[in-house]
């Protein structure tokens, strides 16, 4: 068996294969070959590096040299001089763009990852059902100064100067949400951890909870320290199994360690965690209505103020936070608020965890500084779109968020600039969309969820979502009309001035930012009848071109409803009056005699 | 387990937890541990995690080599799952997508063995804060 | 007080903190129109859910419309309620409303007094914009109230009434989104529930959603039979409340007009509940002082307090919730029954016509009457001792039908011998009053001595829970009352928990007693209504020459002629009963 | 509506009361309560909620007001194998709802619907959160991943075998 002196990682993610990584990988392999050198090193292709806009991308292993922009032509140099000379490359070497100079050991050229992790940063590092290795890397340190060195003032203002915003989609500086629950005077107070993770398409809340449950344990108490609460809960999705049964553990072991219960740390401090469930309301996502739910009552918002911090759980003052700024809130203890405030932009600090699925090659879970445009999230984070399919649109913020397009590619991401482009920041759902998706239909798509999700205690949301996707389903069937465009628009704006809670004011999203941005489908649907992505069932139309047809038949013992007529040997043709538009006939079609019009 | 009661204790429990992790981590101490990571959030378990968690421990048990397995959150590379993280000594950690059965005995007899790269490499592609 | 500074469509005004904007707009004149809220000032009760976003107003510097119930007034607010925002913003939503509604307006029971119609009326809504499916439910009649919840705008205020105030809980909102609803477990009939029948949710229904059982076509069937001989029996409240379905100013009492019309509608026999409330009287105050006695004498078997039956909501609370006290309150029939009763037996004999033969109509400001009169104990061979129980409202409804003008009816009188009462009789329409007229009555019969003044006002009022001390002659004898089944609760719980040591309690399941009924003309969240009914009440008392009940010589009569005296072998017979555990009646279907 | 009138024997009451008691009784822990209880019954027929009203000193209308709010809790009793398919966004755009009706059509049932032999039921849920893997569906604890619609019928041979 060979033992191999080097390897080269040749990067195979979409981005890089576009640019001829493949025909790369042959010539470097076929190269090796020819010099012998087999046994010697190894050639080998890699997931993407998360750099596509430099691939391809070759890494030259042990000694981490990284080469960018490697054409299939420069293999020959690679092996003569770099493998068999020993001398690296320099013209294929990455360039330090703010110090113009060649970096030769791509362990120095960190900061061309896009991503840095700090509220999943010990996620897929450490044993998250092991204290002990969370302590090790820094775990409950944090909650240790602040109840030894720090008054609860002085930790209020430490959050507050960090610039930390609420991550569960509203952005509300936490710093001065602890300020607010401080102030309140009661007997009893709490503190809540929002983990009702509903967004269809996000699960950084979940990925936290299931691999660094402590992060979010220590947090709370940090937060009960400062607003005087000595107990906390967690609201947590029952669809969760795992997220509970590592919390569970994690809370047990607090508890053992003493870093939950009684006087903590010996600084007399009490601090201790239940565990509550929600039980499949997205709504419970709100504060209000998650508190109700605590309370055994029925998920239904009531109108703020008066705000938890004010009046909330068994109406004593109660501070909400999501998983993941409570993640954040150790770091920032531990390594200061001015650390923390460098990274991001001018209002949103620090960084964003998305979850990036749908139409896209890396499907994962990321986690960049604000700040960062989209584009480089999905072209470098992700490698760009799945089949080199066309980039359409992006839905960031879920249900309640919006369609961002090609033209936002470039916009920096961060609360702010999110809501100005009509969508806004949420929990942090991302889901790519390419030329194959109906923005009519994706439209609906979140209408059925929220009309499926309205609590019902408003009319405007309980009825406007409703009217709002029986209007978006009869476009789709090609009934629509310019009125219905008109009354659409009004609908969506009227639903989300007068609606109750944060579901119902946000909900029209995806129709207005739709409307806005692909304007052109909608009226496609109404005045032609039909539907560009041809997603839209009712709107398709099989034919069969006769040029291709050789009247093998395939396509009419497939079809399920005998709808099409046509010789052995002679021209089929499908009828349409028949024809349920399954795709079964194009599916069999061996000659691509079938098309849709 | 004792009680932690004042920050010395916890800082003295850091000390000695990341003396023991720092010595299976690093690769010029004595005792040379090769170390399995596997990502074990819903979606890694949902693609098989389990099962390539308990292959890799009793396979690495069974030829003999000196190695800690152990579970761990999400990687972030959901694409991909199940993955690992494999750390050779004297090595850095590389991880590992796609793994099943068949791959998860590769990547033992090839690249623990003899430091031979299997495919399915998924760079890491963060940073993370200690670099900040 | 802290005092704030606002701007409502450009008007300035000062207001108390904690000052609504719907409030504050009223003020200076600006009714900012509302749906789902409801405030009953005097009762104490509210219901805002903010759910129909019908309120809502432009505030400067707010990203979305704010809902005027619930929003409260800040320093340097700036509010427009009236602007081209805010009124496409109102018909809009209420258009959404009305296209989740059915539109048989028409021939809905609610037509003309339905605050959906009024409120679609004054937006101008011409036209449906949006339209599509509309939510359907099971129709579900009980045997007094009906649910046709097709109809239900979700304003919540039946939920608040059932559990807030009458904690029967009963209803809640079911399911969500567009199929939310307000409904009993398992949207099952009422029937099937613990209902009381006290009617509140009706009282207080915007819609027709909840209606009551209509009994008008057999009244007028029976009226139209010739073998039937018809009587009619009319309960205190209603005089007191029939003239606001016919225009006239709250608390206009309409004895004499009543009488007029109900003998222009074809009763044979006009009579007076009153008449039964003397009775009613006469045997609870007599079971009163004999538990007193027997208290006194050293028996310590004896259940006191006694507390008082003759509210039928009240009766069934306690036996679906209370059953293990049940042999605390009276045995005494409600007037209603009593009257029954002895119609068909005293006044048939006197006719000399069969039980089969009469029929007995009640006007009622109840609902619960209803199904009270159809309960089994109070049939003899099945034939009921009161046939229908006919609302405050169904009667106006009767009226209007058969084209009596109302108001310009000359006063008349009720018949003899059932038509004749006294004060004591007619304050049984308010909360205390029952409770007043017995304490006239037993001091008189206990003490020997004759009262002084009959009033006592330490037993008015419209607090939802009231004790009071009455000096029986040196017997300091506690009193206690509540109205509104929630206050029952709480006062039974503590004698329950033997925290009270009331000797008498009188109970009243509609908040301000049966001028309050759900049978009643809607008040529609305005209880100066319900105060000027009291006052019209206790003023026909003091027109009455005789005001306690002992005195009514044609309850004297009865008694002498037919009765014996009260709580007599007879008595207990026809006008005493007995309860029942209905804790176990739930059935699921 | 109750679905299936069941009557429950002392031992399920007695469980029924343990779990109320655990809670201390507290109707603010109904939500806890409903789950523990359709943990016991698999699902939670209109006697159950009845006990527990009783026992928590709530309303009927109350429980079934909150069993009828949470999608979560089900009054009908799911299949031997509980098919579930994940509607997320991502399982969405990457064709869950093609999969959906293949199974809606070999099962010939609707969503909420448990089939003839009581042995699968279908229903939607929303993001189990294995998006990399969509479209996602769920058989009981199972996670299938990356289910195309003509791998419907293995999935469903799988059970069916059994």
């Amino acid at each position: 068996m060979a033992t191999f002196k080097m390897h080269l990682l040749v990067c195979g993610g979409t981005g890089c294969r576009a640019s001829e990584s493949e025909n790369l990988f042959h010539n470097l392999r076929t190269g090796i070959i020819q010099k012998g050198l087999e046994n010697d090193v190894q050639v080998l292709t890699t997931g993407c590096f998360g750099f596509c806009e430099k691939g391809p991308i070759v890494k030259v292993l042990p000694d981490n040299t990284f080469y960018t922009m490697v054409k299939p032509e420069d293999a020959g140099e690679i092996i003569e001089e770099h493998i068999i000379k020993g001398r690296k490359v320099q013209r294929l070497l990455y360039v330090n763009p703010l110090t113009s100079e060649k970096v030769e050991d791509s362990k120095h050229m960190g900061f061309y990852r896009k991503q840095l992790r700090i509220a999943l940063r010990n996620c897929g590092f450490i044993d998250p059902e092991n204290i002990d290795e969370y302590i090790a890397r820094d775990g409950y340190a944090a909650l240790g100064t602040c109840l030894t060195e720090m008054t609860p003032e002085q930790v209020i203002e430490l959050m507050k100067k960090s610039g930390l915003r609420g991550r569960g989609g509203g952005g509300f500086p936490t710093g001065l949400k602890w300020e607010i629950t401080r102030a309140s005077k009661a007997d009893q107070k709490y503190v809540v951890c929002n983990a009702d993770e509903g967004d269809p398409g996000a699960f950084m809340d979940r990925s936290i909870l299931e691999g660094d449950p402590h992060s979010v344990i220590e947090a709370m108490a940090i937060c009960g320290y400062c607003i005087e609460a000595t107990k906390g809960l967690v609201y947590i999705r029952a669809e969760y199994p795992l997220a509970i049964e590592r919390l569970k553990i994690a809370i047990k072991q607090a508890r053992e360690y003493g870093l939950l219960g009684k006087d903590i740390l010996g600084t007399g401090f009490d601090f201790d965690i239940e565990l509550r469930y929600g039980a499949g309301a997205f709504v419970c996502g709100e504060e209000t209505a998650l508190i109700h739910s605590m309370e055994g009552f029925r998920g239904e918002p009531t109108v703020k103020p008066p705000f938890p911090s004010v009046s909330g759980y068994n109406g004593k003052p109660t501070n909400v936070n999501n998983v993941e700024t409570f993640a954040n809130v150790p770091v920032i203890i531990n390594r200061g608020a001015e650390w923390f405030a460098s990274i991001g932009t001018e209002k949103s600090k620090g960084t964003k965890v998305f979850a990036l699925a749908g139409k896209i090659n890396n499907v994962g879970l990321i986690e960049v500084p604000m700040g960062i445009t989209l584009r480089e999230v999905i072209y470098e984070i992700g490698g760009g779109i799945k089949e080199g399919k066309k980039f359409k649109a992006v839905q960031t913020g879920g249900p309640s968020g919006g369609c961002l397009t090609e033209k936002h590619l470039d916009t920096p991401i961060d609360y702010d600039n999110l809501i100005a482009a009509g969508s806004m920041m949420g929990s942090g759902g991302m889901i790519v969309m390419d030329e194959d998706d109906c923005m009519v239909s994706i439209a609906k798509f979140y209408l059925d969820f929220t009309v499926e999700e309205s609590c019902g205690k408003c009319a405007p949301c309980r009825i406007g979502n409703k009217r709002l996707n029986e209007i978006l389903e009869k476009i789709c069937k090609g009934e629509g009309s310019m009125e219905d465009i008109a009354l659409l628009r009004n609908l969506s704006n009227v639903v989300k001035d007068t609606s109750l809670c944060g579901l119902g004011q946000t909900s029209p999203n995806p129709v207005l930012s739709t409307l806005d941005n692909f304007y052109d489908e909608y009226l496609a649907h109404v005045n032609e009848r039909k539907c560009p992505s041809g997603q839209c069932k009712a709107l398709l139309q099989y034919w069969i071109e006769p040029e291709n047809c050789v009247g093998c038949t395939a396509c009419a013992r497939n079809c399920p409803v005998n709808a099409i007529a046509g010789e052995r040997k002679g021209v089929h043709i499908i009828d349409q009056a028949t024809c349920i538009k399954c795709g079964a006939c194009m599916e069999k079609c061996k000659f691509n005699a079938v098309f849709i019009k | 387990m004792t009680k932690i009661k004042s920050l010395n204790d916890l800082r003295a429990i850091k000390a000695s937890v990341e003396a023991k992790m720092n010595l299976r981590e690093r690769s010029d101490a004595p005792e040379k541990l090769v170390q399995v990571k596997v990502a074990m959030a819903t979606c890694g378990i949902a693609s098989g995690a389990k099962a390539i968690m308990d292959f890799m421990v009793n396979e690495l048990d069974k030829r003999q080599i000196p190695a800690v397995v152990s579970q761990t959150g999400c990687m972030g590379y959901c694409f991909a799952e199940p993955t690992i993280e494999v750390t050779v000594p004297g090595k850095e950690p590389i991880v590992f997508g796609y793994v099943n059965e068949k791959k998860a005995d590769q990547i033992i007899e090839k690249y623990i063995k003899n430091g031979e790269l299997v495919e399915g490499i998924i760079p890491v592609n963060y940073e993370s804060i200690e670099s900040k | 007080m802290e005092m704030i500074n606002l701007t409502i469509d450009n008007k300035k005004i000062q207001v108390e903190k904690g000052t609504s904007l719907l409030d504050a707009a009223k003020t200076v004149g600006i009714n900012i129109p509302t749906l789902c809220y409801l405030h009953l000032h005097d009762l104490d009760i509210t219901n805002k859910p903010a759910g129909c976003r019908i309120c809502v107003v432009e505030v400067k510097g707010r990203r979305n419309l704010a809902p005027a119930c619930v929003t409260e007034c800040t320093e340097g607010m700036e509010v427009n309620t009236h602007n081209i925002r805010v009124l496409n913003a109102r018909k809009t939503v209420m258009e959404l409303i009305l296209s989740d509604h059915p539109t048989d307006c028409l021939v809905c029971a609610k037509s003309g007094n339905c605050e959906l119609q009024s409120l679609a009326h004054e937006l101008g809504i011409r036209k449906l914009h949006y339209q599509g499916e509309q939510s359907h439910y099971r129709e579900d009649t009980s045997p007094a109230i009906i649910r046709d919840v097709d109809k239900c705008i979700m304003c919540r205020r039946c939920e608040m009434m059932c559990n807030d105030v009458q904690t029967v809980g009963v209803l809640s909102a079911v399911n969500r989104g567009f199929m939310s609803v307000v409904a009993p477990a398992f949207e099952m009939n009422l029937d099937h529930s613990v209902c009381t029948y006290c009617g509140q949710c009706v009282a207080v229904c915007p819609t027709g959603a909840l209606t009551e059982v209509d009994h008008t076509n057999s009244v007028i069937r029976a009226l139209a039979d010739p073998s039937k001989t018809v009587i009619v029996q009319t309960a205190p409240a209603v005089r007191a409340a029939l003239g606001e379905e016919f225009g006239m100013e709250p608390g206009t009492l309409v004895t004499g007009k009543l009488v007029a019309a109900l003998r222009r509608l074809g009763f044979d026999y006009v009579f007076d509940t009153d008449f039964a409330a003397d009775l009613t009287i006469m045997e609870e105050g007599t079971e009163l002082l004999d538990r007193l006695n027997r208290h006194l004498s050293g028996d310590k078997d004896v259940k006191l307090p006694i507390l008082t039956s003759c509210c039928p909501g009240w009766v069934n609370f306690f036996e679906h919730q209370f059953p293990e006290m049940r042999d605390i309150p009276s045995t005494a029939r409600s007037p209603q029954q009593m009257f029954g009763s002895i119609a068909k037996t005293y006044f048939a004999d006197k006719l000399g016509i069969k039980r089969e033969n009469m029929v007995v109509v009640s006007i009622m400001p109840c609902l619960a009457k209803k199904y009270e009169c159809a309960r089994d104990e109070f049939k003899v061979d099945g034939n009921p001792d009161v046939d229908f129980a006919v609302s405050t409202r169904e009667l106006a409804n009767l009226i209007k039908q058969s084209n009596i003008d109302f108001n310009s009816l000359d006063d008349d009188d009720f018949d003899r011998p059932l038509g004749e009462s006294t004060g004591a009789g007619v304050i049984f329409g308010v909360t205390g009053g029952v409770i007043e007229a017995a304490t006239r009555t037993a001091y008189e019969v206990f003490t020997g001595k004759k009262l002084e003044k009959v009033e006592f006002q330490q037993l008015r009022g419209m607090e939802w829970v009231r004790s009071a001390t009455v000096d029986f002659d040196g017997l300091p004898i506690k009193i206690g009352i509540a109205h509104g089944l929630g206050n029952a609760r709480k006062l039974l719980e503590d004698v329950r928990d033997g925290k009270a040591d009331f000797h008498a309690i009188e109970i009243m399941a509609c908040p301000g007693g049966c001028i309050g009924g759900g049978g009643q003309p809607l008040h529609h969240g305005d209880s100066s209504i319900l105060k000027a009914r009291t006052a019209a009440i206790y003023r026909e008392d003091e027109s009455k020459v005789i005001r306690k009940s002992h005195e009514n010589p044609f309850i004297i009569q009865l008694y002498e002629e037919f009765l014996g005296k009260p709580c007599s072998h007879k008595s207990h017979q026809l006008l005493h009963t007995h309860y029942f555990d209905k804790s176990k009646a739930v059935e699921i279907e | 509506m109750a679905s299936i009138n069941i009557k429950l024997n002392d031992q399920k009451i007695a469980q029924l009361q343990a779990i109320c008691k655990e809670f201390n009784n507290d109707k603010g822990e109904l939500i806890n309560v409903l789950h523990k209880a359709q943990h016991l019954f698999g699902y939670l027929p209109a006697e159950v909620q009845e006990v527990i009203a009783k026992e928590l000193n709530t309303s009927v209308a109350h429980v079934y007001g909150v069993v009828s709010f949470y999608s979560f809790f089900t009054m009908t009793p799911k299949g031997e194998y509980p098919i579930s398919i994940c509607m997320g966004t991502a399982c969405y755009v990457r064709g869950a709802e093609k999969v959906l009706d293949e199974f809606k059509r070999i099962l010939k049932v609707k969503v909420g619907e448990t089939t003839g032999d009581g042995k699968f039921s279908l229903s939607c849920l929303r993001c189990v959160g294995a998006c990399g893997l969509a479209p996602v569906v769920m058989v009981g604890e199972k996670v299938y991943g990356r289910v195309a619609p003509d791998g419907v019928k293995d999935i469903l041979d799988e059970y069916l075998k059994q």
